[in-house]
């Protein structure tokens, strides 16, 4: 035996608990056998989930690092590997390996701000890391507003705990929208990039931002548009990716590897970058 | 060298491209040697006075790029096909492939193609390639001028070629040959007299040596599924690599079997294989075995023509009796 | 320096043999390739390997580790074992440079233990180049045909080959066949060198500069016309990844074995249309940006990541055996000399 | 009796129609037939693509027989011509390659023919335990 850690060699993993979100999204609870969390982590890491003989695959962790018993992934069902872990019952192992990638970078350019989160279907994913970490240490932070989007109702991520608890905290605003009217939904309807806009941010904030490529398009413009500048706009990247360590070759957009200095970019680095994502 | 000249081809394109019959020319492009010839699109005049060439060395099947070209707009594209290419590209429509309508072709006799690594067996650092009279000569940088019989340097697939004769153009120049009676079945005959052991023992040897870059079958002609069954994730049998020595075997088995019938022979996969695997003796297999058990035939013959794979009789061979006469060969 | 007669190479070999496995290039069928020396092995008279040598560091497949599935349990099991020491006999300068390029990607952090395992066992004894090719360019890369790199470095003259070790591993193996290797000047050497100096300038390609390239020159190539018309032809086949000896892109699969799961790592081609294929999308639509990768990350990002060195050794591999014979010189020449009017 | 005495593994593509019926009639009439034939129901000996059977090879069969129904009774008029076809050509590759040809075999097996199933799969696999284990087509990896 080598005796030497190697980092594509997982831990094994123990589902403790599935939720249901949406109808294609489910989020995971995961601890060691023995029941401890499996590694830290910064909020917007990652980290790589497999199942043996199925695949690998990267998943931002959704906990924060503040939560220091367990961690959760929140997944959309839309290829082998997520198809697989949405038929998996509570109990089931699976590996995990992590973390990985650049984190946002919340006690340096974060601290001391306001925040803006703006998120768009499964983007609340990888957010919801961020949110719960700065909800935990809210006194290092100013005003925080969180828009959030998606198709319907029931396509909301985190439902239950936006309401219950992002809600009821004291300066943190919270916007959600969806994109067609429904008979049980009394709250905003339109798209994410034109609420945004329509709710008119002052551009003294940060802003974050995570979805699908299109609301990323119209919402940096519409930022934009509000006076940001592209140096206070964060988002998180997500490429095929099979090493997570920056090795294997595949999820570099010109010379940078989105496993190892992404996932989380500044658009003003993603302007550097070559347009091939 | 080819009994039809450069600046033959060259004006035959320029002509077409202005009178707008077509408007780019698929071609060979020079490259930085003699041997390295690219296939390429030439749109005007300039491009193919400066950089088309015409020579020993243009190996390429362009009946594949067709797909891809006639695919990109309305323009018609003029291709310059060999007799072997022909036969391509009849299979090619026979599969409705292209839009035969976008395509102007061009039949040019081929004296055969020369195989560079012949030459490299045994001259080192080449700097041109030349030749006259049925001689080739090499200059190279250490040895000096090298000079070789044509014939010698001709791959497997020229030295037994099918046939002289052009089965599909708009045009021909120069004058159409024969169906050949080529010795291609010769080294398939030698390999079925030999004992079991021995053929897998020469198989084991070839086949071992695949490093699955997959351009036999990126370059195939016949391989045009968009997407192949080994890059399929859900094929169950998608290997990027020989992770065992089973999975050379069952890739190549399998690709020459989903040719088989509409391979037309035209030997690129072992022109391409950079290992040197003779993999034209799998498919000739097949090509041998389909004329003895269900009569002659020749993909790419003619368009339309119904595969023998796809086609039965009431009273074909059983597959018992079908390697029993393999034996009765030996 | 030790030289010893080229009619003892057996000698040699056998001598090294018991202390390493030994491997040196051979003529085959297909063209030379390194074999395990087991006695009758010859050594190959040709330039270079058809194979890189990379694969003696980083195979084209290995297996990484093993799992047992039981219901809902996994277990992983750890299937790395101490590597034996080992020599690559006759390993050329610009190889001898491609080991360099893969060590800054797999002993960055976090290394690779597979590939360290096997770089600290193993013993590089590197071979000048008597008679480069008309396809060999490594002086556009800074490498010296004359003088390799290597654990140990060796130069064949007519008679005799010079030995001399670099490195505490090369003098280890030396020791190992001290008996049966002479003391010798450097004259013969040198005067070896300058034959071959005096050949890799007279090479077609030795007019190839990769000054063009380099660090931070993204945005000056990414959108340069001239990748359709470099691409058009291109198979997207993977056959000059899998001879490049820098090429070190990998795919992780797992396979079912029926009574377990291994997961291996097998070389991927950033050429193939799956390569960076999502469920979500593709990055790399079409051929052009596959194309476009491999180039750019020689030349380009490849420096800009580390200190400026090209991920290109001049080998020529591709140049030789790309089907439809498109390559990087002929890359450089096109995107460097548009540049230059 | 030897303990360990070479049982080989074969595996049986049989057709819906006729003879997986066939193997069916074998059993209700208690007719004995080696216990390691392992039976994989296809809709159609056509069904069975070329890569079925190097994959059971690569998982471990010894040997690999299709039964299909008789020439000219198929249930879908032609499919089992077509095996007849491919299967001549796959087989005779397999023997081009040197893999044993007693390792692959087709018959035909009708729904009543009970007795011949059984003894077809006697015969052919005693002629598979005589070539030993499958080793030109075996996969290292998943060996046990």
């Amino acid at each position: 035996m080598v005796d030497e850690r190697e980092a594509l060699i997982p831990k094994v993993g123990v589902v403790t608990d599935i939720r249901i979100d949406t109808p294609d999204v489910k989020t995971f609870r995961v601890v060691t056998p023995d029941g401890k969390k499996a590694f830290e982590h910064r909020p917007g890491q990652c980290a790589m989930l497999s199942i043996p003989g199925v695949g690998e695959a990267m998943f931002s962790i959704t906990s924060s690092p503040t939560n220091t018993e367990f961690m959760e992934f929140s997944i959309k069902k839309c290829g082998c590997v997520t198809e697989w872990l949405h038929s998996m019952e509570v109990g089931q192992q699976i590996t995990i390996r992590g973390p990985y990638g650049r984190p946002f970078p919340v006690d340096t350019e974060f601290a001391g701000h306001d925040l803006l989160f703006i998120a768009g279907g499964i983007g609340l994913a990888p957010l919801r890391s961020v949110i719960n970490y700065c909800r935990h240490y809210r006194d290092r932070y100013g005003k925080i507003d969180i828009v959030y989007g998606s198709r319907s109702k029931q396509d909301l991520v985190d439902y239950d705990e936006i309401i219950s608890e992002w809600k009821n905290d004291d300066g943190i605003n919270v916007h959600l929208t969806i994109d067609r009217e429904q008979p049980e939904w009394d709250g905003h309807v339109g798209f994410v990039p034109n609420y945004v806009k329509e709710l008119g941010f002052t551009n003294d904030k940060i802003a974050v931002l995570c979805g699908p490529p299109v609301m990323i398009k119209f919402t940096l413009s519409g930022l934009q548009e509000l006076g940001f500048d592209k140096t206070q706009v964060y988002t998180t990247m997500e490429l095929r990716m099979k090493c997570g360590i920056g090795k294997c070759g595949r999820c570099n957009i010109g010379s940078k590897y989105v496993c190892k200095d992404g996932p989380v970019f500044r658009f003003d680095e993603i302007d550097e970058l070559p347009d091939e994502y | 060298m080819q009994e039809i000249k450069r600046e033959v081809l060259v004006n035959k394109a320029k002509e077409l491209l202005s009178d707008g019959t077509v408007d780019r020319v698929l071609g060979w492009k020079r490259g930085e040697f003699d041997y390295d010839v690219t296939p390429g699109v030439f749109r005007s005049a300039e491009e193919l006075d400066s950089g088309f060439v015409w020579g020993d060395f243009c190996g390429a099947n362009f009946s594949k790029y067709l797909v891809k070209e006639t695919a990109k707009g309305e323009g018609r594209v003029l291709v310059f096909l060999k007799p072997c290419d022909t036969y391509s590209f009849n299979q090619l429509l026979t599969e409705h492939r292209f839009d035969r309508e976008k395509v102007y072709a061009l039949g040019v006799p081929c004296n055969g193609m020369l195989d560079i690594s012949r030459i490299k067996e045994s001259a080192e650092g080449i700097v041109s390639v030349c030749e006259e009279d049925g001689k080739v000569t090499a200059d190279t940088l250490y040895d000096g001028k090298k000079t070789f019989d044509r014939d010698a340097l001709l791959p497997d697939r020229c030295s037994n070629c099918k046939s002289k004769k052009h089965v599909a153009y708009d045009e021909l120049l120069g004058s159409d040959g024969e169906v050949l009676d080529s010795g291609r079945f010769d080294e398939v005959e030698k390999l079925e007299k030999m004992t079991a052991d021995e053929r897998f023992a020469f198989w084991q040897g070839e086949l071992s040596r695949c490093i699955r870059c997959n351009a036999c079958r990126d370059v195939c002609p016949a391989c045009t599924c968009e997407k192949c069954v080994f890059d399929n994730p859900d094929s169950g049998v998608e290997n990027k690599a020989a992770a065992d020595s089973f999975e050379e075997k069952m890739f190549h088995i399998i690709r020459a079997f989903h040719v088989a019938g509409r391979c037309t022979d035209c030997g690129e996969c072992s022109r391409v294989c950079p290992q040197h695997i003779p993999l034209h003796l799998l498919n000739r297999k097949f090509i041998k075995d389909i004329d003895e058990f269900y009569g002659e035939y020749q993909a790419g013959a003619e368009v339309g023509s119904r595969a023998p794979v796809v086609n039965y009789t009431t009273d074909d061979i059983e597959p018992s009796q079908a390697v029993e006469r393999g034996e009765q060969n030996a | 320096m030790r030289k010893i007669s080229l009619d003892r190479l057996d000698a040699l070999f056998a001598a090294i043999s018991k202390a390493y496995t030994l491997y040196i290039p051979t003529d085959t069928k297909a063209g030379a390739k390194f074999e395990k020396w087991h006695g009758e092995e010859r050594l190959s008279d040709a330039l270079n390997t058809v194979r890189s040598p990379k694969d003696f560091f980083f195979p084209q497949t290995e297996n990484l580790m093993d799992f047992k599935v039981e219901g809902k349990n996994i277990e992983v099991i750890d299937t790395r074992s101490e590597c034996g020491d080992f020599a690559v006999f006759g390993v050329r300068a610009c190889d001898v440079k491609s080991f360099d390029i893969l060590d800054r990607v797999f002993l960055s952090d976090p290394v690779d233990s597979y590939y360290k395992n096997r770089r600290e066992h193993g013993v590089i004894i590197s071979l000048a180049c008597t008679k480069p090719a008309e396809t060999c360019f490594c002086h556009t890369f800074g490498i010296d045909a004359a003088s390799p790199e290597g654990d140990v470095v060796c130069h064949k003259t007519e008679d005799a080959l010079y030995m001399e070790a670099r490195s505490e591993k090369g003098e280890k193996l030396m020791s190992a066949v001290s008996d049966i290797t002479e003391d010798a000047d450097s004259a013969a050497v040198d005067a070896q060198k300058k034959l071959i100096e005096d050949r890799l300038a007279k090479l077609p390609l030795a007019e190839l500069s990769a000054d063009a390239f380099g660090d931070g020159k993204t945005s000056e190539f990414f959108n340069a016309p001239e990748w359709s018309e470099l691409s058009e032809a291109c198979l997207g086949c993977g056959t000059c990844t899998f001879v490049c000896p820098t090429c070190q892109c990998y795919d992780i699969k797992d396979f079912n074995t029926g009574h377990g799961v291994k997961r291996f790592r097998c070389w991927d081609s950033c050429m193939y249309s799956d390569f960076t294929k999502m469920s979500a999308g593709q990055p790399r639509l079409t051929q052009l940006e596959r194309f476009r990768q491999r180039f750019m990350h020689k030349l380009v990002y490849y420096p800009t990541n580390n200190d400026g060195l090209f991920s290109c050794v001049g080998c020529g591999r591709c140049v030789a055996k790309c089907p439809i014979h498109m390559n990087i010189v002929k890359v450089m020449k096109k995107l460097g000399g548009s540049k230059n009017g | 009796m030897q303990v360990n005495e070479y049982k080989p593994l074969i595996v049986a593509f049989c057709c819906n129609w006729c003879s997986y019926a066939g193997a069916d009639l074998a059993g209700n009439n208690r007719l004995n037939y080696p216990a390691d034939v392992k039976i994989i129901r296809v809709p159609c000996s056509c069904r069975v693509n070329p890569m079925f059977i190097l994959r059971a090879f690569q998982r471990g069969a010894d040997g690999v027989i299709i039964c299909g129904c008789h020439p000219g009774d198929c249930h879908y008029t032609s499919g089992n011509y077509y095996t007849r076809r491919r299967m001549a050509l796959l087989f005779s590759m397999l023997d081009y390659l040197g893999i044993e040809r007693e390792r692959t075999r087709v018959e035909w097996v009708s729904a009543a023919e009970g007795a011949k199933f059984a003894a077809t799969m006697k015969d052919f696999a005693e002629k598979v335990a005589s070539l030993g284990e499958n080793k030109r087509l075996e996969d290292l990896r998943c060996k046990k």
